[in-house]
């Protein structure tokens, strides 16, 4: 019999010899270079983290990769950052530039520091999960190729947090991203009468619909779909498999833009609706990666110092938002769930 | 394994600079036959843009409810190798943190039994492993727990907390984040690894407001440190910013929320009762300004993402609560919560849509807490409000 | 009448500085027998803080199913002068303007057939005849009738359109708010007498963002005057301002919401682009800015007070529309709005709360407008969205 | 048969001469004193406007003495204001203090202009309606009595609009005011079993409870109320007789706060809860003109100049309305109905 309730090996034990002796006392950091954190410590110690580009999706090799570099800069130390990124932590300063040597020969891009696009938090997609309108990797690399620069540099106004669900269940922050990539269904479920009763619970189910669109079907001892109160949503296929809800030639992608999570200066915001649909288009997904670009070239180009992608369009107004990007704006963008009402324009302030 | 099977969709993701996941599959898949066909299928879902795995069943280990993901091919002849590729979640150290030793020792294990694909990490924090048989998932766990490694959570049930890098490296943290999030994971293991509730609770620690794990946004407890006093400014280091033609008006007075801020070419005065701690200033001028002496944690409730009332933010439960070992306040407030939301909710219900069902009142009631004008952005707007039987007139 | 009634409670409500409803009434009393009755209903009233009033009944002149609040005393024993003792609602001229002749006239007529208490106005904008019996209506219609005074709304119809003073008297007016209350009212006086919709419509036009008849707050459909082109600066008059010691920075320049204006101490320039015609640079400086060239009105729809869904704030639906005789447009824009309310509306739904219920999507599409960005504050944050089946794949 | 559908006469026939010929040609306004408007048409010629404070709840002798008043100084011209005030409309110049001196003469207030307390927009109470949870008049003349002097000068920071309801139908912009005074109910509508059958429709009355507390009783071929749902609205008492809510030990008065119409700088607000209750204390509601005292003072001495209420409080923060006011914030503060969650504080950006 194994153990059980172990719960995680505590921290400490990983914790650089630097960390523990400075723990809580650290005075300020800079950023010595893209992708380089200096923290100095009260006691005049310092501590260099070196933030590399992951892809998440990773391979065992690779992360021995990782392992050997950490071994031959940092005393065998590193971590993972919340967005997925890994540190490599440096108590040496000497290190720190073989060391930015070597993830140069390696490939591995260093950055996502400072005004610099971050790394792209994302979920499963095809490759895992069976509840994905899209892939997740796939888009995500096709993206991270195009804006590269980028994350290896700091010359945008202000941090760029881009996340990807791949469905409506949301894993991630993707719903507070300055931009959100969003894999999404446009058609009704399909149902399979005979197996509904046999796999699903049909109160749960019916329970399950957001905007009860689903009935008891008694005849078939299954259930029904209003067309007109389904937004494709699929968390009735997360509750019964009898209702798959994928569809090659209508499933696409969303983009969604201006949330944050932050409370600096403003407090956390939803992203919101900027573009409803484009298609599914591996391996490169060309129309999202151009979209995104987009996104980011007039936000770089319009947004004052140190505003994030939201608080500058709280500055210009949605509607100079689609003036400058050229998006169309549709019938999509207007909430029409529980809480769209507050989401109306109860002024007569607004720009042409 | 499917030997010949050509992938030149995903072939073209491994063009650019950034990292590839097909090379790196690639590569492992040499080894691995699960990985060689995961990437097989994978290739298909490119050409026929659509996904082939199977409505996950429920699987997992002894004595556990969560930790494990069950996931099936829905082409289990065409690929063989992957007709079960279920997930282990690993509960993560608090951080991130690791020693090259350690990695490299869960690798060993999962090497053995799995595929040796991971995600580093979930978007809920655990390490993932992606791709093991059904038949491998005790023995997996079993040398796991041999080496001090458990599940975490998935289900209905307490999911791993995270936290931010916190007093470990960072100048802002407010609070012990690496071991609030170690102490409350190991004090609540039940509730980790056995789902009883109506639906998952995520639990997130940021040191400060900058909430560097995203905890309003992802966690329907979120504790986020701050400080009820002043915050520090050092003046020579200001001037030093000022010196080096660093804009103090433009890029920190005037982006102040509060103005709290004054700068006189001189001198940064602060007002601080007006200070909210947004962390702006101290972002901006990291030498000169850092936070308070009288730490603790702002305590928010209810966030959570789409599924099914849309998402909700979390919303200020306790503006202040300091928070020391053994933590003892912000554990009975946990229980009292779940306590409320087990008798309360509705299956799936999340306790944020609890609250918004039932009404704040009846949940500060119920759990003990008093209401405060921080819980609210604005008060009610419409008069549609109750009165309990004791405050009426008979 | 019941002679020696005191009324001690009210009495006290003689005293002080504002005008006194109860000295007045008392007045009136002395000739007018119901007064005295509901002097000493509402003195009960005061004595039991309670009203004494009768859930109204219908009741109504020949031909019309509104105009007329009906209201029976609860006690009409002891007050025999008010078991009776309904409202007629007669339509007001725009914009509450008189000649003291029509005045006289109309107390004449109220004075034959009523109490001779009056409200002026109504909230909606009506002159409220308050106090007549059920024999008394048609007779006092007849004579209000020939006299070219016309009953008001009630009950599920179009309400008595109201407006603010506009043209007549303020250099704020975009928009002549006096004819287009006019002829609209003229338009459908079908709909404003014969209840025949789920609900009340509310009609009130502005002749500028100050929006003097609180349109967005009060109307299902509010015309608010605004201008396309540039505001006119003279920048003599500006100067004039500021050699009056007028802090035009503090008190105009910075509060502009978007940051549109600039003040160099000799010139105020104007990025028109950027102003949102909030009219407060206008209101600050009226000898020196004063509106634009290119006037129009915004229209707004779905303002209403908190039954049931809780208060709307009406919403932009035409950013602009100009409007010039006879307002086919907006005439043509109603018509479909109504049509569609009366087609989807359960019973006292108003039309914003069924264009909540059914969505702008649906509401936008079956009347014929294309959505625009200023209909929000901002877009959908959730991604629940609906696609049309032309949008979709086959 | 008398002639219907004639609609209101033509308002041109009621506008003075000047007003006729400069009709949409003014060039500006003065405020020459309290209650005292001057406008100058771009002719040159120049119209006085008087404002003068009113009950609203008028005898027809009132109305006749307004009428002789105008008679003398306005050739018989005058109007009334959206907020019930009268305004004389003098073409004469010479005429405005004779005017001034007569209104002085017989107790007319007058002001309300610029920076001033307005009118109180108010509704019948126990005057004339069945619904009303307190009077109108009543309560407007003892609060105006005791703020009279913000009504004839103009030393408030901003416009100052209150406005009362008598019951939650709201009629006036209540809603929407600087200082809402609302009629409340809080105990359960008491039903009469036998008549809910015979005066009311039982399906239309249970859709008119807003929270869904109704449901029916077939047993007794009526309605039941659930007391956790039921809010004390009175919707139900207006769809049905049988269902009457007036309760004199426990309706009362509620102060709402910080509501505005106007675009100006800030689009409208609704006015927010700041005291749930207050008892009906007739004839002069001591604790309301009090609550309204210390709401006015609290808001004159903090804010600045041009700020009307609500956006005093927006810039200061609903934590520092309570503490200056020294109102006790409750569990009926925080909404609990459908857009509840958009008015939680998801951030932590906030006082002590
Ligand atoms: C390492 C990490 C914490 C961890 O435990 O892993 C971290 C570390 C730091 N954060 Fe963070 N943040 C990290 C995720 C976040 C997140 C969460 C997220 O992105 O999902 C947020 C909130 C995101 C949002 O608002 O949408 C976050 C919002 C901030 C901010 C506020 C930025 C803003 O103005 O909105 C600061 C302050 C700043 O950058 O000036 C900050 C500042 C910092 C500092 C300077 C703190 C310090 O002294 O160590 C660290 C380096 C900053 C940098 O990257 O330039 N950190 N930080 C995370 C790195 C993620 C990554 O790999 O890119
Ligand atoms: C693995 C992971 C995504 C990733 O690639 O990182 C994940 C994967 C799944 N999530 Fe998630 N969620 C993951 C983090 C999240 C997060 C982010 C977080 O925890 O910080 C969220 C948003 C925050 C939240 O909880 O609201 C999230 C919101 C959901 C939801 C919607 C919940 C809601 O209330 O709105 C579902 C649907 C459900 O529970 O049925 C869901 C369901 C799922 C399932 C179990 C699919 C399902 O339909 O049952 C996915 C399994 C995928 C697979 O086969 O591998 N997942 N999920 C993340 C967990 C890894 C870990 O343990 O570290
Ligand atoms: C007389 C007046 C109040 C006043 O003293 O001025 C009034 C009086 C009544 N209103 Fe009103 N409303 C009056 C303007 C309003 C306004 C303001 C406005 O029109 O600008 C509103 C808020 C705006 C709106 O329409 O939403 C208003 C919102 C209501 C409501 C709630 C409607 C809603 O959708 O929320 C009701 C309830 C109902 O319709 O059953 C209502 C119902 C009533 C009834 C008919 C009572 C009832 O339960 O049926 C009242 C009759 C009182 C009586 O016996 O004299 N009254 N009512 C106003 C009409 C005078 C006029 O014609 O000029
Ligand atoms: C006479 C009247 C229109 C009518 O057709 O009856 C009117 C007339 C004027 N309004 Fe008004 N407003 C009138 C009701 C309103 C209302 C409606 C209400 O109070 O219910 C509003 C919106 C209320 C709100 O925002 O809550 C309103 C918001 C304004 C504003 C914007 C004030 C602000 O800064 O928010 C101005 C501009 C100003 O005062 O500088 C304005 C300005 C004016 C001007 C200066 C326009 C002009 O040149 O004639 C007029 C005299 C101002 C004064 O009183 O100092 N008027 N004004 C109404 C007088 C009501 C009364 O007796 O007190
Ligand atoms: S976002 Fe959806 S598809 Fe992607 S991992 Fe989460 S549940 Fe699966
Ligand atoms: S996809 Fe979503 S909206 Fe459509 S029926 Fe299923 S649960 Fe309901
Ligand atoms: S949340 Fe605060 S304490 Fe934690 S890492 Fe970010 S900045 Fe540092
Ligand atoms: S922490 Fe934020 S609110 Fe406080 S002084 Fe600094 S910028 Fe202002
Ligand atoms: S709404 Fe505008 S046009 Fe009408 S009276 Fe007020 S300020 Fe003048
Ligand atoms: S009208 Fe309003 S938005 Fe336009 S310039 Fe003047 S103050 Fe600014
Ligand atoms: S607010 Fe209520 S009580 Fe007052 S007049 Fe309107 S319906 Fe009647
Ligand atoms: S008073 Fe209002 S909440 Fe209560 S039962 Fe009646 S309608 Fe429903």
């Amino acid at each position: 019999m194994p153990k059980t309730d172990l719960g995680p090996p505590n921290y400490e034990q990983f914790l650089p010899p630097v960390i523990k002796e400075n723990y809580g006392s650290w005075k300020y950091h800079e950023i010595v270079k893209p992708g380089v954190l200096k923290h100095v410590a009260k006691s005049g110690d310092v501590l260099y983290s070196v933030r590399v580009g992951s892809a998440r999706l990773l391979s065992m090799d690779k992360i021995l990769e990782y392992c050997d570099i950490a071994d031959k800069y940092c005393g065998g130390y590193l971590r993972f950052t919340s967005r997925h990124n890994v540190e490599f932590l440096v108590s040496d300063e000497k290190n720190v530039e073989p060391l930015l040597n070597e993830l140069k020969e390696k490939g591995l891009p260093v950055g996502g520091t400072g005004n610099s696009l971050k790394n792209i938090i994302h979920t499963q997609g095809w490759v895992h999960c069976h509840s994905a309108a899209t892939d997740a990797s796939g888009i995500v690399k096709a993206v991270m190729d195009e804006i590269y620069d980028y994350y290896t540099s700091m010359t945008l106004p202000a941090p760029l947090k881009i996340s990807l669900a791949c469905c409506l269940n949301m894993c991630g922050a993707v719903h507070c991203s300055d931009i959100a990539i969003l894999g999404i269904h446009r058609t009704l479920p399909k149902i399979n009468h005979e197996m509904v009763q046999k796999q699903c619970e049909i109160p749960t189910l019916i329970a399950s619909c957001p905007t009860g669109a689903i009935k008891p079907n008694p005849k078939l001892k299954s259930v029904e779909v209003n067309p007109e109160k389904c937004m494709y949503c699929g968390n009735c296929f997360t509750m019964c498999p009898s209702m798959p809800i994928a569809d090659p030639d209508n499933d696409g992608v969303a983009l969604l833009v201006g949330g944050k999570v932050s409370n600096a200066r403003t407090g956390p915001m939803f992203s919101r609706l900027a573009v409803p649909y484009l298609p599914n288009n591996p391996p490169r997904w060309p129309e999202v990666v151009d979209a995104i670009k987009n996104l980011i070239d007039v936000w770089a180009a319009n947004a004052r110092p140190g505003e994030r992608y939201g608080e500058w369009i709280d500055r210009i107004g949605w509607e100079s938002f689609f003036k400058l990007t050229g998006l169309p704006f549709t019938d999509k963008h207007i909430d029409d769930f529980i809480f769209s009402v507050p989401s109306f324009r109860s002024t007569t302030n607004f720009k042409w | 394994m499917s030997e010949d099977k050509k992938t030149p969709l995903l072939d073209e993701l491994e063009k650019g600079p950034w990292p590839s996941f097909v090379t790196d599959m690639k590569k492992l898949a040499e080894k691995k036959p699960a990985v060689k066909d995961v990437l097989d299928q994978l290739e298909l879902s490119y050409a026929e843009k659509k996904g082939h795995w199977k409505h996950g069943g429920i699987v997992g280990v002894t004595g556990y409810g969560g930790g494990v993901i069950g996931r099936y091919s829905d082409k289990p002849e065409e690929f063989p190798n992957v007709a079960e590729f279920h997930t282990m979640r690993i509960n993560q150290p608090s951080g991130w943190f690791y020693t090259t030793d350690a990695l490299r020792d869960i690798l060993k294990t999962w090497d053995k039994f799995g595929s040796g694909l991971t995600n580093m990490h979930g978007a809920t924090g655990d390490i993932i492993l992606l791709g093991t048989t059904t038949q491998n998932l005790q023995p997996a766990f079993n040398e796991f727990s041999e080496k001090g490694w458990d599940l975490g959570g998935s289900g209905s049930d307490l999911r791993s907390p995270s936290c931010c890098v916190g007093p470990a490296r960072c100048e802002n943290a407010c609070i012990d984040t690496l071991d609030i999030c170690y102490n409350l994971t190991q004090e609540f293991q039940d509730e980790l690894h056995r789902p009883m509730w109506p639906y998952k609770f995520k639990i997130k620690v940021s040191g400060c407001a900058n909430d560097c794990v995203a905890s309003v946004a992802r966690a329907d407890f979120s504790i986020v440190g701050t400080w009820r006093d002043t915050l520090n400014i050092d003046q020579a280091e200001v001037r030093a910013y000022a010196n080096n033609g660093y804009d103090i008006k433009g890029m920190v007075v005037e982006k102040c929320p509060s103005n709290a801020l004054e700068w006189d070419g001189k001198t940064l005065s602060i007002k601080s009762e007006e200070c909210v701690r947004c962390m702006h200033c101290i972002n901006k001028m990291p030498k000169a300004l850092s936070v308070g002496q009288e730490k603790g944690a702002t305590i928010l409730i209810g966030g959570k993402a789409t599924i099914l009332k849309s998402a909700f933010l979390s919303w200020v439960l306790v503006p202040f609560m300091k928070m020391e070992p053994p933590y003892d306040e912000v554990k009975d407030l946990l229980r009292k919560i779940w306590e409320w939301w087990d008798e309360n909710g509705k299956m799936r219900e999340r306790v944020g849509e609890l609250i918004y069902r039932k009404g704040m009142r009846v949940f500060l009631r119920d759990i003990g807490l008093d209401p405060v004008p921080q819980m609210v952005a604005a008060p009610r707007a419409n008069p549609y409000f109750f009165w309990w039987p004791e405050e009426i007139n008979k």
